[in-house]
């Protein structure tokens, strides 16, 4: 069973994110379920959802405590709650930003995990260039699917156009596609990095 | 559908629980004598055929009336109707205008041709009336009425009485009296005018099996007036009565008139229409003590007829007549002031009141006088057995309608007394008094008022003055009766009976439904003619 | 004849006449009127809410060629006309609960609609206390969706059922058996209560309209008005109750006249929030004449009495008569 | 058909497909998905001729639900927490009256402290209610209790109240077998109304019933319950050869119970709803181990299956009941029934609180149960996860001062604090 945490704020699509892995996991034939984390938060708060992928149906209905994946769609949350909580040392993390690890600082926590399990996703601005919103959470979606293999991207690029109207679904699918390019990319360079 | 246990019903199971159980008082219908019933002097039930007329039903409502009197277009013109002086609509807005529609219903029958429908037993028994007064002739229809031989026999020319020759016929036109008086002789009746009866025990003697004397006041009463002879004196009496016969005395341009009753505005207004172009009535006491009645004053003031209260005439002499000025003293008696003043006139009536030509039973064993007229018991017979007398010869109000009342009193005494029993009135319910109504239920509604003749045309002629009723008016004053007393199926119990225990019969009455009446008194409270009384249930 | 003939004998206030046709005939003057509550059931004698009760829904059962439902709040009115094992309704009749009778009509009206069957109409029916007080809400609910559902309001201005205790539609310094006629400020708080017609009209419904037991043609003309219209509408009927007013047994319709000439329950109709018709009174009198027959104002008269109270009253009853325009000639 | 899909969606439509005739609502978490999504497929025309009502209160939205169902239309409505409390009356009454309403209730704490989050305070204050309660335990038997809810209430004539855990179900995604309207049709007749509302027929409904009948009638009630025991083993094995699974879910046994690895359990842990998924992997993780665990689900916890529960449990030695509610001063709701259900029979039982106000129920928490009761180490009443120290201090300031101020700003404050 593979368990992913994302992490963002009220009316980034947070709860929509882990909703759309969840279809995305069934559309690559797994078993998955994706919940919110059942709060009263309103526009802005920090929001937390989940979602688990299995090849055997799910019966856990405990809150994901300790992911293997950590999805952060902002990251300014990194100073205000401890959105690293119960991650697996072999975890993923993938986070929505333009900066850079050490320009974070957490560096020292990225260090501490093999290299390929830590992405950096613009997926804001890839957002904003096909959506024309900064909504970044179809766009980690892609990143995640590149990230981890959980996923394929054309499950992913069909859960949005299952999700949204046509013309919304289309910049989704583009940021999507982009941030999977984007983190291929960035595999490869750490793979390059790796063999040299 | 198997329904689920007690808490869902069948529809109207509750008619298993007789709540009649709960009740200490119940409701139960009466019929109260309605006011204007109980003032009627000739016991007209009012209420009973204004009830029909209010549907329209005219025949069922003058066959109604004309069981208690058969001279409805009569009486509708000349009755004072002490009827609706005493109607309760009077506290609500005004009386009903019984007056009014009874003359209506009169004057349908006449139009119609409706006749009595004669007894179909007869008695075998004659009777003999004299005069063919009110009285007489209502005497006349009710014993005809009863399967007896009636014969009328009358000193003047034509029938009629003081409705003849003491009403101007601007009151009473002679065509309605003679219709009405027509669908006597129709019924049976035989009225031989001309004929003076001198000797009523020898009308016994020759094959009668009772007397009714209704021989009437005819007589008018004299005074002493200092007079010379310049001015005519006559009696108002007589001038009636050559007005009626047609040869009507020469009473000059200027009249005056002394008395205060109807005859005296009678007098003066018949003055009129005989050329006079003054005609001044002389009073001793105030308008408010007149004994005319009111309407007749109206309509005399009307045609320009002058009134000088308080004053007497003192003397006639050259044409003219001195009349003093009265005052009333504390007890309400006109007493002399010294006052004189002087009038002109060409003939003076006297219009003092007329007295009752008592030569028929002078002589008659039996028969006693008092007070100028011939004493009867309750059942009006006089001294002697079967001699009866009624109307104005007798002791009581002289009117029309009361002479009718004596007539049907007198025949129902004489039938009972052929019979050899004595007439007992049927109790009379109680009465239904204003504050038994619930008049909140009845709407404003202002009697209609009869138009009259333009006054400037009456004094040319005899022609009627006042006109009646056209049919929507009759219905509309007929239904503003509040048939006090006596249910007229409004429904009104049938509707606010909180426990439907009213039953609305085919026939349109109501009967309580014991079963179900809880005795709250409601129907009797809301019944707005006061027709149910609570009754104590006995115990 | 050519025009029709008024009842001058008895005006149109009177339940019938023996003289009128069938179609001037008042439903409760007819033969075979429905009963809809009918005989044997267990209100008091001179009960004002089972004759109500019986106007409006044989109004109503008229109007609608016999396809009513009708629902009813908890209440003297439903207690009385359904225990077990009798019922007093011949039409469909449901009681649920004291504050639900307009939702419960509300789903009736609904599930008709579901159905298809827009020619059945509801009526819902409840005392003060179900309507003004613990009905309230559900009943401003109703309004305010404009469910297809009449509402009637049989006002005794007390809980009776319960043994006559004050409610929101209790009027000023009325004794109840919790607002006893003692102390200082005997009997009922003199405030504005809780008046519901005008709360009514307040949401904008099709249709609002007072009436009262007294007079039975301006009721059935309500009932049969409201049966006309779609909509949330809502009839306020004055019901006098002998046990709870302290009064006599017959005088439940000379009560109702009594309030309505004395200008404290004024009679009126509106539409969609407008007052379209008022009742002129016919005859006023001052409201001395109204309180003085009923035991619950007894304290107010007498030499103990207080003419305060009345005099505050009767400003009432003024205040009333300016507004709603209640003295005149009918219009 | 399969799909991933939101549990509350998944509801929605699947009432959609038992073509109700009104549906009639108050928004309350966790219930508002259901809702909003039935006024959706209703404004589409989806449910035929359906009304969507918007009531101002769940009082109304019952005794609308209660008008509603008397007039013969097939009735739904959804509820939760203090919303389910504010229709009691209405819910008794539609009991009383043996209207057959289905009601989701998306389980949902009580208050106060207000708490939006699951337990199972809420339905199980309506335990006594006379309504049949069917428990979830995951999203594809809360979906498919709704079918054999309306079948069952209309065989009864009796209401039928779905119970799922709040949030955990209601707003989890997942995969869900929608039933086809096609094959509802198949299970569902159309509503044949035992007592209707109706000119043609008409009755009173809602009559006042004295000391001379009430006894017999609430009687009628009971045996109605009763001979719902009869009737869910028959209806789930009608449901099962119509859309090939159980309505129950998993393990389903009769439709009453849930039976998992219960044949040589010595220790066993009941539970309602959601939380069964979790014990069942507890279940697993132990007999890895080598302990016989085993885990009894109650689908029908009213009627309550005294005879299945008895024949389910008489052979373990422990007994778990994990609760999601309870009742003070007193302790375990489910538990007393099991405790009726094994009357005579002495089983060591335990009954441990856990999950209230939508605190995680966690595998390992689960877990750790399953060794306490093996060593007996377990109290016969407990709560899951209690923070111990921080109630013994707000204890403490209570024995210090009268006036400590309230409780939970006190214990938030500590929280704060550490």
């Amino acid at each position: 069973m593979f368990q992913i945490r994302i992490h963002g704020r009220g009316g980034q699509g947070v709860v929509t994110a882990a909703e759309l892995l969840s279809v995305a996991a069934f559309l690559d034939k797994q078993h998955a379920q994706a919940f919110p984390s059942f709060g009263s938060e309103r526009t802005g708060a920090p929001v937390v959802s989940f979602c688990r992928i299995s090849e055997n149906p799910i019966r856990l209905r405990e809150p994901v405590l300790e992911p293997d994946a950590i999805l952060i769609q902002d990251p300014t949350l990194l100073h205000s709650i401890d959105v690293f909580a119960g991650a697996k040392s072999d975890g993923y993390m993938i986070i929505n930003t333009t900066k850079s690890f050490a320009e974070l600082g957490i560096d020292e926590f990225v260090a501490s995990r093999p290299q390929n399990r830590n992405f950096i996703v613009p997926a804001s601005d890839i957002a904003f260039k096909h959506v024309g919103r900064p909504m970044p959470n179809a766009a980690l979606l892609g990143g995640f699917a590149a990230a981890t293999k959980k996923v394929t991207l054309a499950s992913v690029v069909a859960a949005i156009e299952d999700r949204f109207p046509t013309k919304i679904a289309a910049g989704n699918v583009a940021a999507a596609t982009e941030a999977y390019e984007f983190v291929i990319q960035e595999l490869e360079e750490v793979n390059h990095v790796a063999a040299n | 559908m198997s329904k689920p246990f007690a808490i869902t019903l069948n529809i109207g199971s509750s008619l298993a629980n007789h709540t009649g159980s709960w009740r200490s008082e119940r409701p139960v219908y009466v019929n109260r004598m309605p006011p204007c019933n109980n003032a009627c002097p000739a016991g007209e039930d009012v209420q009973g055929w204004l009830y029909e007329g209010e549907s329209g039903n005219y025949e069922q409502a003058w066959r109604n009336l004309v069981r208690d009197n058969p001279f409805p277009a009569i009486m509708g013109r000349i009755c004072y109707h002490p009827c609706q002086s005493a109607c309760n609509r009077a506290d609500v807005d005004e009386a009903v205008g019984i007056n009014s529609v009874e003359r209506f219903l009169g004057d349908q029958a006449i139009d119609k041709g409706w006749q009595f429908v004669p007894p179909t037993v007869k008695s075998g028994r004659r009777i003999l009336v004299v005069g063919s007064g009110p009285s007489g002739l209502s005497a006349a229809y009710h014993l005809a009425m009863k399967g007896h031989e009636v014969i009328i026999r009358e000193s003047a020319a034509e029938p009629g009485g003081m409705m003849r020759y003491g009403i101007p016929a601007y009151r009473l036109p002679r065509e309605v009296l003679d219709a009405e008086i027509s669908r006597l002789v129709n019924l049976g009746v035989r009225i031989e005018c001309n004929t003076k009866v001198e000797n009523p025990e020898s009308a016994l003697e020759s094959g009668f099996d009772a007397i009714f004397l209704a021989i009437g006041a005819h007589l008018g009463k004299r005074a002493y007036i200092p007079a010379g002879d310049t001015v005519r004196i006559l009696d108002a009496v007589s001038v009636l009565h050559m007005t009626a016969d047609g040869e009507p005395p020469l009473l000059g341009r200027r009249v005056v008139v002394y008395g205060g009753g109807n005859t005296a505005l009678d007098a003066a207004r018949t003055a009129k229409r005989l050329g006079a172009y003054e005609a001044i009535v002389v009073y001793r006491r105030t308008k408010e003590k007149m004994p005319a009645h009111e309407s007749e004053l109206k309509e005399a003031l009307e045609e320009g007829i002058v009134m000088r209260w308080l004053s007497t005439i003192a003397w006639v002499n050259s044409g003219a007549v001195t009349i003093e000025r009265m005052e009333l003293d504390e007890a309400g008696m006109p007493q002399p002031t010294g006052e004189f003043e002087s009038l002109q006139a060409d003939s003076v009536i006297l219009a003092l009141g007329q007295e009752v030509d008592l030569s028929i039973v002078e002589g008659v064993e039996g028969i006693s006088i008092n007070d100028g007229v011939i004493e009867v018991n309750d059942f009006l017979m006089t001294g002697r057995d079967g001699i009866f007398a009624g109307g104005d010869a007798v002791p009581g109000e002289r009117t029309a309608t009361n002479a009718i009342g004596h007539g049907k009193h007198a025949a129902r005494a004489i039938n009972s007394w052929l019979e050899g029993q004595t007439f007992v009135h049927a109790p009379r319910p109680d009465l239904a008094t204003f504050d038994r109504l619930n008049t909140w239920y009845y709407s404003d509604a202002p009697k209609k008022v009869r138009p009259k003749l333009d006054a400037a045309r009456r004094a040319e002629s005899f022609a009627e003055v006042v006109q009646g009723l056209d049919e929507e008016t009759a219905l509309f004053e007929a239904r503003r009766c509040l048939s006090c007393g006596n249910c007229f199926g409004c429904d009104n119990c049938f509707g606010v009976c909180p426990d439907n225990a009213v039953i609305k019969l085919a026939d349109g009455k109501y009967e309580i439904n014991l079963d179900y009446c809880k005795g709250c008194g409601i129907c009797a409270s809301e019944c707005p003619c006061g027709a149910i009384d609570m009754v104590p249930e006995r115990s | 004849m050519s025009t029709p003939l008024k009842f001058y004998q008895v005006g149109s206030f009177a339940v019938g006449n023996r003289l009128l046709g069938d179609d001037q005939l008042s439903v409760q003057s007819r033969s075979d009127r429905t009963n809809s509550l009918t005989s044997g059931h267990r209100a008091c004698q001179g009960c004002g809410e089972a004759l109500g009760a019986r106007y409006v829904m044989d109004a109503a059962m008229a109007a609608t060629d016999g396809k009513v439902i009708a629902v009813n709040a908890t209440g003297c009115l439903e207690v009385f006309s359904t225990p077990y094992p009798e019922t007093s309704w011949r039409l469909p009749w449901m009681h649920s609960l004291f504050g639900n009778a307009a939702p419960v009509a509300t789903g009736v009206a609904f599930a008709l609609k579901a159905q298809g069957r827009s020619d059945i109409r509801v009526v819902a029916q409840g005392g003060d206390g179900g309507t003004v007080d613990i009905g309230f809400g559900p009943l401003s609910g109703m309004f305010e969706r404009n469910d297809d559902v009449l509402y009637v309001c049989y006002d005794n201005e007390a809980y009776m059922n319960t043994g006559v205790q004050r409610s929101g539609a209790t009027p000023p310094a009325a004794r109840t058996n919790t607002t006893h006629a003692v102390g200082a400020n005997p009997g009922a708080s003199f405030t504005q209560g809780k008046n519901l017609p005008k709360i009514a009209m307040a949401h904008g419904i099709p249709y609002v309209a007072t009436a009262s037991v007294s007079d039975l043609h301006d009721l059935e003309a309500k009932v049969t008005k409201a049966m006309s219209i779609r909509g949330a509408r809502y009839l306020h009927v004055l019901v006098p109750c002998p046990l709870g007013w302290g009064t006599r047994s017959e005088e439940t319709i000379k009560l109702a006249r009594l309030a309505t000439e004395s200008g404290l329950f004024p009679i009126y109709e509106a539409e969609y929030g407008t007052i379209t018709e008022r009742k002129k009174i016919r005859k006023q009198v001052p409201v001395d004449e109204y309180l003085q027959i009923q035991k619950r104002f007894a304290h107010l008269f007498g030499p103990k009495g207080n003419r305060e109270y009345l005099n505050a009253i009767q400003a009432i009853a003024d205040r009333n008569i300016a507004e709603f325009g209640l003295l005149g000639d009918a219009e | 058909m399969l799909q991933q899909i939101e549990g509350s969606k998944a509801v929605a439509e699947t009432v959609a497909a038992c073509m109700p005739d009104v549906v009639c609502a108050y928004p309350i978490s966790p219930q508002t998905h259901i809702v909003e999504a039935l006024d959706e497929l209703t404004r589409l025309g989806k449910i035929g001729n359906c009304q969507f009502i918007n009531v101002e209160s769940e009082f109304s939205a019952m005794s609308v639900a209660i008008g509603s169902s008397a007039t013969g239309a097939r009735t739904y409505t959804a509820t939760a927490s203090q919303g389910l409390l504010f229709m009691v009356e209405p819910v008794y009454n539609a009991s009383g009256l043996g209207l057959p309403i289905v009601m989701t209730v998306a389980n949902r704490a009580i208050g106060s402290p207000i708490n939006i989050w699951n337990d199972q305070s809420d339905s199980m204050s309506q335990r006594d209610s006379g309504w049949i309660q069917l428990y979830a335990q995951d999203n594809q038997s809360a979906a498919d209790l709704h079918i054999l809810a309306f079948r069952l209430a209309e065989e009864l004539s009796l209401p039928v109240m779905v119970c799922m855990d709040g949030f955990i179900l209601t707003h989890a995604m997942e995969e869900i077998d929608v039933a086809e309207p096609e094959l509802v049709q198949k299970f569902l007749p159309k509503f044949t109304p035992r007592q209707v509302l109706d000119p043609q027929d008409p009755v009173s409904i809602g009559a006042m019933v004295g000391p001379e009948a009430f006894t017999e009638v609430k009687y009628l009630g009971h045996f109605k319950q009763l001979k719902a025991l009869e009737i869910i083993p028959e209806l789930s094995q009608e449901f099962e050869k119509v859309f090939a699974r159980s309505a129950g879910g998993p393990d389903d046994y009769k439709g009453l119970v849930t039976k998992y690895h219960l044949e040589d359990a010595e220790v066993v842990l009941v539970a309602l709803g959601s939380v069964l998924g979790t014990i069942k992997d507890a279940v697993d993780e132990h007999r890895k181990n080598g302990v016989k665990a085993g885990a009894m689900g109650i689908t029908s916890f009213r009627p309550f299956p005294l005879d299945e529960v008895r024949k389910s449990l008489k052979h373990a030695q422990k007994i778990v009941v994990v609760e999601r509610a309870f009742a003070p001063g007193v302790g375990g709701i489910v538990s007393s029934n099991i405790r009726t259900a094994l009357s005579g029979i002495d089983i060591k039982m335990s009954t441990v609180v856990a999950g209230l106000g939508g605190r995680p129920i966690t595998l390992k928490s689960i877990s750790e149960l399953v060794d306490k009761a093996l060593y007996g180490s377990l109290p016969e009443f407990s709560f899951m996860d209690l923070d111990v120290e921080l109630v013994e201090r707000e204890l403490e300031r209570n024995l210090l001062t009268r006036r400590s101020g309230p409780m939970a700003e006190n214990l938030l404050k500590d929280l704060g604090s550490r």
